[in-house]
């Protein structure tokens, strides 16, 4: 259960190889790992994109993201999991987001992972901005992504996925 | 009541602010009240606080709703919805 | 869309670096990468395994496992996808399995992978070996993989997920 | 008609086979019609066919039902449920 928030990129083969390690040095018996990475798209409503930047609240990310990986972790039976998410300024094609989850089987693994990204989209204090061809614009939250969201609330977690 | 007042992305740059400290009079004990305060300061303040966008607020890091209390030392933070991942 | 068949490893940070650049390439937009790893377990069923060995059939491995990869972008918006399926005797910790989905957006990415794992589990002509403490034998097929496929059958794919 | 016939796994370990070319008997067009042909080599065979484990058939490398029918020059396979990933 770990956040980071950076500036820096990151090497998705690396963390995954250590969060296999860390399964084995815990004795944990890791069966599956699923992983997403969310990358900045060269366009965005049409527009082509030079920049993304990424504001966040410090004090409050490392919590909000904390507890969401403690949310399920209490819904699935998941071993470990990683948050990496990346601020300030980045151009397309350069990663955004890493989520990781590891887990005995796949079902645990997928649904953790994308019950986190649905999460971090809606809970997390980050703002996007754009530069494109068009000039500066904050970019605006999806009905989309709280839809998502709200699928989760009556979704039954443990013992209740495929294993 | 002295409080600690931040914000972020949109809003930051729609009052031109990013953070500061206020020290309030006691009977502005909730978000909403805060809120109507704050939108006395004029036009840029009201226009945002109207109603017309959607302004979420945080108490101490945590999101809360409008009629969330607040009290003396919180850290309260004004912000867009998110758009993170 | 690529099937491979290999005894040696894979590096899942190289294969998801090439289909981003691919992806690049072919300008498509891509936002998100979801990608599954299935490792071999220290322990199946109570014991401790030695060793897994992998047999298939291999003229029809790689035709079955296109055939769900084409059945994945049929059904969702899709830009790439890449299986990796090792055979062979195989370690605990050792990757057994790799499964990546690009799209632009990534309610498509976590529905393809997932479902190209479920299919691949009761469809693709593999049989894994266990050579544990108490001997050798076969894995038995899990009635969870054939319902894991089953919640397929009735799911609306395109325009009904998340984007 | 001429067909061949591979055995993998489990399968092939009981009837000690992995593969073979047959000339069937024409009036063999089928799965089952082949299964029960094959059942008469001996118990081992019998055992193997006889509905208490699940044995998958394959024709030129697409799954099939018992029920498929088999034309000479076909690839058949027979194996256990798939365990892969």
């Amino acid at each position: 259960m770990t956040v980071r928030i950076q500036t820096e990129d990151f090497d998705l083969g690396c963390e995954l190889i250590s969060m296999r390690l860390a399964g084995h040095v815990l004795k944990e018996s890791i069966g599956a790992l699923v992983s997403f990475v969310g990358q900045v798209r060269d366009m965005n409503d049409g527009d082509a994109i030079n920049t993304l930047t990424l504001e966040h609240y410090p004090e409050m990310t490392e919590k909000a993201l904390a507890a969401i990986e403690n949310e399920a972790k209490t819904r699935w039976d998941i071993i470990d999991s990683l948050i990496i998410h990346r601020v300030g300024t980045l151009k397309p094609q350069e990663q955004i987001v890493l989520v990781a989850v590891s887990s005995a089987h796949r079902g645990e693994a997928f649904k953790a992972c994308e019950f986190i990204m649905d999460y971090l989209k809606t809970s997390a204090p980050f703002w996007k901005k754009e530069a494109t061809s068009q000039g500066e614009r904050w970019v605006e939250a999806k009905l989309a992504d709280d839809a998502a969201k709200k699928g989760w609330e009556s979704h039954v977690g443990k013992n209740k996925v495929k294993s | 009541m002295n409080i600690k007042i931040l914000y972020f992305a949109r809003i930051k740059e729609a009052v031109n602010y990013s953070t500061e400290e206020l020290d309030l009079p006691s009977d502005i004990s909730t978000v909403t009240a805060l809120k109507n305060y704050l939108s006395q300061r004029g036009e840029n303040w009201a226009n945002l606080f109207s109603g017309k966008q959607v302004v979420r607020a945080a108490i101490n890091h945590n999101l809360v709703d409008d009629l969330a209390t607040i009290k003396t030392g919180d850290e309260v933070a004004f912000f867009p919805p998110v758009t993170g991942g």
